[in-house]
């Protein structure tokens, strides 16, 4: 018998099964029926048919199927459904899914590969999905002198600020989480927050290699800020707002990018330098700093790193929409010089997904 | 696979097999000391393959060998001359000077290789520095092999011992990691040389330098 | 200036390769096509027949027990090794034969040259891979079973660029 | 009441409120995105195996070698001078947006200071991109 | 030795700052050999190559066999590029044995060394290409070697260890459609090639990389002794090929790669450009080659060697690769050493990096065709 695999043990097997059965309950019970009663304090309830309606009427929606309507309907209005799903997180976590998806596809396209091909079926679908339970289902091995809490506390924090992030970003007419009167001052206050998370993790990890990772990071993200925030400086004088909202509608009749070619270019270059994109990949490079600030991270903590990069790449890609500069042939620029230049990371994606967020 | 189930099947035949045959037909099937023997009675007893022809000593590189000898006259020996390749040993007194002269009078300019032979029989180890160059167009083709032979003893003790000869690394600068690599393969310390360390043994190594002729590879 | 174009001409480069066709072997799907039917050897010549060098078959009725084969391997990888077969050649009085495993062969085909009765070949089997080490140590018996393998695509080349079949 | 809002206390807490409503949803999606991806950590950290035997395994990564050193240490990175200009410039940008985001309503002399600012802003930083160029390591 | 310090820079070794860094066993930028590395910030301060983490000493091995069975195991520590080094073993052996090789069998000899050249050089692109971070230059390579393992594979019967030369020609006869195949992938291999100038080799940002990186200068790069695209990218006309031409070398059309530069940019593109030389080479070949007759001298059985050496290189795709063999009068050579490219050129790793950013760190260390596990033997 090997000592690799041992041998399959019913008993276990079943007491694993309820071990696991009581660690659902357990964290469904402490952690998620706090969060349902306070998403109900927040959620306005609506009336409909001329009574209020309360959490236990709602349950009957499928029941009654009259009532299924408005219920939608109202509930879209809400903050939370912005918050949960739309423009919010459920959103941008589809688009970063999917950008990952198509980037993969179109690079093995690109070096004459083909790709994810054999999970799902069609054209590698699921492939994503089996990389995720692949990290889920991986151990993760923290350094032995690492400061825990903020090690921990690295990777949730860089998901929620790119879903921050998310919060700033019009996507639609009247469909933005957050509508601050300076939204592109917190665009950049958001920014400014990632270097901190890197620095932070990578002094927390007690490496080598992190250390310098981060402090590449750091430096990298501070050197393009200055440019990255003078490029937009052009459209905000010429539509007169900080607003986001009002900065798409003040162009609606034509693009404010066939005044401002030069800080369209500074634009494109900075924010890949931002995020960490080949040719900027200098916190990452793995040939000389294995992977830069993320060398320690393992399993899950790295697939949360990385779903909040393409989180960011998507929000990007949206900003330069919103800020329409980057239009059809911007989008294409940047797909096309994905594929020549690497890989794992660049945002192909921009063209293919959604385009139509671009030219609205 | 062609056979899956034949295979998986007769798996524990051949595990038997095996097991029982390799207690009967072991005086049958050859062993290593027979193979040994067997090779030393076919081989060794017929005359050498090598047909002895005489060839003719190019004369380009007998006017090499011909200016080192006059330099140096008795200290060293021209072992060969043949085309393209020139063999002088020297004493180990004066392996520095002669290696100056080749560099600076015979324009070669790098070694290629530095390599020791254990010579258990006679005592002694042989250390060749292979001479090439770069700079001259007509000695492009030729290899200067610079020989010279330091004692050896029986009980090595690398670094501290008679087994040493001065370092090559100031005229040629390229032998450096060539002689880190002989000093721990057959023990020979190079003075001089600023940098003599392990270089591709363990550092927890604590056997004798193994290629000498008395370190046996194990079942051989 | 010139950076830029020369970014742009990397990128259409890159682009133009969209259309070109795969290069990839679908490995378990498709199999590659060899030359011949494995790697053989005339004695009398001295010269050997091209093929891949894959698995050997032995020819029951041409081994003679002369242990060639083995003395051969022992300085290469020593996974020939002779057994006691149970049958009778009036060729063979030993009634040994070679044993190969394949845990430690390194399918460098010299026992093949070394073997002066034309028993010992090699085919186009390479799909070895057994989830056992014992399964790996082929009996004489195994070794005389002809494989059975199809394989069939080979490297194409057209306007469109290379491709498998 | 309306006494109330209509003073300067008022307004300037009807000021941030307004702020803190409009913020607000930036924070709460921030919690959101943590509370809906932290249960995938605690997920891997139930079913994935955790085996403590080996303590080499949570060394810090140093390519195969017990580490040399501390991974914390003062370390020097050259370019600081990045760093620097960043420090002096992010403020006066901000200057530059209050100034860009109301030009349209601003008399247009207006535009004569902010030009000499931006003067003295250029001046500065080509002074310190010469500076940081003569020096290859600061 | 001089360093080549940037101007202005003054290193202060202050052992705080200095941080050291383990580049290996276990890194994506280095091989199974290890280089100490000490760091003030973004500069190497100083260098250290540690080898021997592949060692399995073939030198002794070759001691204990005889000269037919060290074939296999000599062709171990490059088996990407096994032709080649068993070339100068074949030679050396014939000219121990004094067997003649036949003229069909040395033309086949040549076209797998160049075959084999390619295969490695493809390799090696495709490694320096995801050092540099270029994923497109990695896939690229990789896929198109299999155009010539595929040949070498028909040629030998093994895809990667072919052990395929022998002391006195080689192991088979080509197949039938040999020629015919062989000039197919070769001219669409060349097609092939001149795709990667625009996407790699003019890539601005390749250039920004590592033009002007790791500068070894003429006089260095022959007092050090570098060997292969090395010394070559420093502008000394030198190649086995062409100085000493072994087998039918010298009948056949090609020229040698030199650049002046003798920095990184040249160390990549050499062999790059080498690679086109290989496949007029054959191309001519295959056209010279004598359509019929014997590959292979028969061999006695248990061939033994007179008392006496030789020392015999040939040219590879990492450098010069030179055997020196002494035999006894018995089967087994007394005294087999190997002098490898990589190992000679080891020596500028030390000199190169000193200086330099931590970021050319991959660039200058692949291109000097460092090869470990040939370094080590």
């Amino acid at each position: 018998m090997s000592t690799i695999a041992p041998q399959f043990r019913l008993s276990r097997f079943i007491g694993s099964l309820f071990d696991l059965i009581f660690w659902v309950i357990l964290i469904f019970s402490l952690v998620g029926l706090p969060i349902v009663f306070i998403v109900l304090f927040y959620i306005k309830l609506p009336v409909i048919n001329g009574q209020l309606m309360t959490p236990y009427l709602a349950m009957t929606w499928m029941a009654d199927p009259s009532r299924t309507l408005p219920i939608v309907k109202s509930f879209m209005h809400t903050t939370i459904f912005r918050v949960m799903a739309f423009p919010g997180f459920g959103f941008a976590a589809l688009l970063a899914a999917a950008t990952i998806f198509v980037e993969r596809k179109f690079l093995a396209k690109m070096q004459l590969r083909v790709g994810p091909l054999y999970c799902g079926k069609i054209e590698g679908i699921l492939q994503l999905m089996g990389d995720g339970f692949k990290l889920m289902s991986k151990e993760i091995i923290i350094p032995a002198k690492a400061d825990k809490p903020i090690f921990w506390l690295g990777p949730l924090l860089f998901v929620g600020t790119a879903g921050a992030f998310v919060a700033l970003i019009p996507v639609a007419p009247g469909w933005v989480v957050a509508n601050p009167s300076v939204g592109l001052l917190a665009v950049f206050a958001v920014i400014g927050f990632f270097p901190i998370i890197a620095v932070l993790t990578a002094w927390a990890a007690n490496s080598k290699w992190t250390f310098i990772g981060g402090l590449r990071a750091l430096h990298q993200m501070v050197a393009f800020e200055i440019p990255l925030i003078l490029s937009l400086l052009g459209v905000v004088i010429l539509s007169g707002s900080l607003n986001l909202s009002q900065i798409v509608q003040s162009q609606e009749h034509f693009w404010w990018i066939a005044f401002l070619p030069i800080g369209a270019i500074v634009f494109f270059i900075t924010i890949l330098a931002e995020l960490e994109r080949i040719p900027f990949d200098l916190p990452e490079a793995e040939s000389e700093i294995v992977a830069g600030w993320l060398t320690e991270f393992s399993g899950m903590m790295y697939g949360l790193i990385q779903l909040g990069t393409y989180k960011i790449i998507c929000i990007c890609r949206i900003i330069r929409g919103s800020i329409p500069w980057w239009l059809e042939w911007s989008n294409g620029l940047a797909s096309v010089s994905a594929g020549y230049y690497h890989s794992r990371n660049y945002n192909w994606s921009c063209n293919c997904t959604l385009p139509w967020i671009a030219t609205f | 696979m062609s056979s899956g189930t034949d295979k998986d099947v007769e798996v524990k035949d051949t595990a038997e097999e095996h097991s029982t045959s390799s207690e009967n037909t072991k005086p049958d099937s050859m062993s290593k000391d027979e193979a040994k023997k067997f090779y030393e009675e076919k081989g060794l007893d017929l005359s050498p393959d090598v047909p002895v022809k005489p060839k003719p000593i190019p004369a380009f590189e007998k006017s090499l060998a011909d200016k080192v000898s006059s330099k140096f006259g008795d200290k060293i020996t021209v072992d060969y001359v043949r085309a393209d390749r020139i063999r002088v040993t020297a004493k180990r007194e004066n392996i520095v000077d002669v290696a100056k002269f080749i560099r600076d009078e015979l324009k070669y300019d790098h070694a290629e290789s530095v390599s020791g032979v254990d010579y258990p029989d006679s005592s002694e180890i042989e250390v060749i520095y292979h001479l090439g160059s770069y700079t001259d167009e007509k000695l492009g083709r030729q290899i200067f092999a610079l020989a010279t032979r330091v004692p050896r003893e029986d009980v090595p003790n690398p670094g501290s011992d008679s087994t040493r000869t001065p370092s090559l690394r100031d005229v040629f600068y390229s032998v450096e990691f060539h002689e880190r690599e002989c000093f721990e393969m057959f023990g020979v310390y190079f003075e001089g040389h600023p940098d003599m360390r392990r270089l591709l043994l363990p550092e927890d190594w604590a056997d004798i330098p193994p290629f000498r002729k008395d370190f046996k590879i194990k079942g051989r | 200036m010139s950076n830029v174009i020369g970014i742009i001409r990397a990128l259409n480069s890159g682009v133009k390769h969209l259309a070109v066709k795969r290069f990839t072997l679908r490995y378990p799907e498709q199999k590659l096509k060899f030359v011949g039917d494995g790697f053989q050897f005339n004695p009398e010549t001295g010269v050997g027949i091209a093929g891949l060098r894959g698995r050997h078959i032995l020819f029951h009725e041409h081994c003679t027990g002369c242990q060639l084969c083995s003395v051969a391997c022992e300085g290469i990888a020593e996974a020939i090794s002779m057994v006691k077969v149970h049958e009778t050649w009036k060729h063979n009085k030993k009634a040994i034969m070679p044993q190969i495993d394949y845990g430690k062969c390194v399918f460098c085909g010299l026992c093949v040259d070394a073997c002066p009765f034309y028993a010992l070949y090699m085919t186009n089997d390479y799909e070895l891979s057994s989830f056992t080490k014992s399964a790996l140590i082929y009996t004489p018996a195994q070794l005389a079973i002809q494989p059975k393998i199809s394989q069939d695509v080979e490297i194409k080349i057209d306007d469109r660029g290379a491709s498998h079949g | 009441m309306h006494r109330f809002l209509y003073s300067p206390t008022g307004l300037l807490a009807t000021l941030v409120g307004e702020a803190a409503s409009s913020f607000s949803p930036i924070l709460l999606l921030f919690t959101f995105a943590i509370v809906a991806t932290g249960p995938t950590l605690i997920l891997s950290r139930m079913i994935a195996p955790r085996r403590t035997s080996n303590p080499v395994k949570f060394l810090p990564m140093e390519s195969g070698q017990v580490p040399q050193g501390e991974g914390r240490t003062h370390f020097m990175m050259q370019y600081y001078s990045f760093v620097l200009m960043f420090v002096v410039f992010d403020v006066a940008s901000i200057f530059l947006y209050a100034w860009g985001s109301s030009i349209l309503d601003l008399p247009k002399s207006a535009t004569l200071p902010i030009i000499g600012f931006l003067a003295i802003i250029f001046a500065a930083f080509a002074f310190a991109l010469y500076q940081a160029g003569r020096k290859n390591i600061w | 030795m001089t360093t080549q310090l940037p101007p202005g820079m003054h290193i202060e070794t202050v052992d705080e700052k200095i941080m050291t860094l383990n580049v290996g066993p276990q890194h994506p930028g280095s091989g199974h050999m290890r280089l100490i590395i000490k760091v003030d910030g973004d500069y190497i301060v100083s260098c250290d190559p540690d080898p021997g983490y592949v060692h399995r000493g073939e030198e002794k091995m070759a001691e204990y066999r005889n000269y037919i069975q060290n074939i296999p195991h000599l062709e171990r520590p490059v088996i990407h590029d096994s032709s080649n080094i068993l070339y100068p073993y074949c030679l050396g052996v014939e000219e121990l044995l004094g067997i003649e090789v036949p003229e069909r069998a040395k033309y086949i000899r040549v076209i797998a060394a160049e075959l084999n050249r390619c295969i490695y050089i493809l390799y090696w692109l495709a490694i320096y290409g995801i050092f540099l971070g270029h994923s497109t230059m990695f896939m690229w390579p990789a896929g198109d070697r299999e155009l010539f393992i595929d040949l070498l594979e028909a040629m030998s019967g093994a895809r990667v260890t072919h052990a395929y030369l022998v002391p006195g020609g080689v192991r088979n006869d080509l197949p039938s459609n040999f020629e015919e195949r062989c000039l197919r992938q070769v001219e669409y291999f060349e097609k092939r090639l001149r795709e990667y100038e625009a996407i790699f080799y003019q890539n601005p940002i390749l250039k920004a990389r590592t033009e002007g990186s790791g500068i070894l200068s003429r006089t260095d790069a022959i007092r050090l002794g570098t060997t292969g695209s090395v010394l070559r990218a420093s502008g000394v006309d030198f190649d086995v090929r062409k100085k000493e031409p072994y087998d039918v070398y010298e009948n056949l059309d090609f020229q040698t790669i030199v650049m002046k530069e003798g920095d990184s940019y040249a160390r990549s593109r050499i062999p790059y450009l080498e690679m086109f030389e290989s496949c007029r080479i054959i191309k001519d070949a295959l056209k010279k080659m004598p359509k019929s007759g014997s590959v292979r001298t028969k061999l006695k059985p248990n061939p033994k060697g007179g008392n006496d050496e030789v020392y015999r290189r040939i040219e590879s795709g990492r450098g010069a690769i030179g055997y020196y063999i002494v035999s006894n009068n018995r089967p087994e050579p007394y005294r087999v050493k190997i002098s490898v490219g990589s190992f000679r050129n080891l020596i500028c790793m030390p000199y190169l990096l000193k200086g330099e950013k931590l970021g050319n760190m991959p660039a200058v260390y692949w291109g000097l065709n460092y090869w470990p596990v040939e370094a080590d033997r």
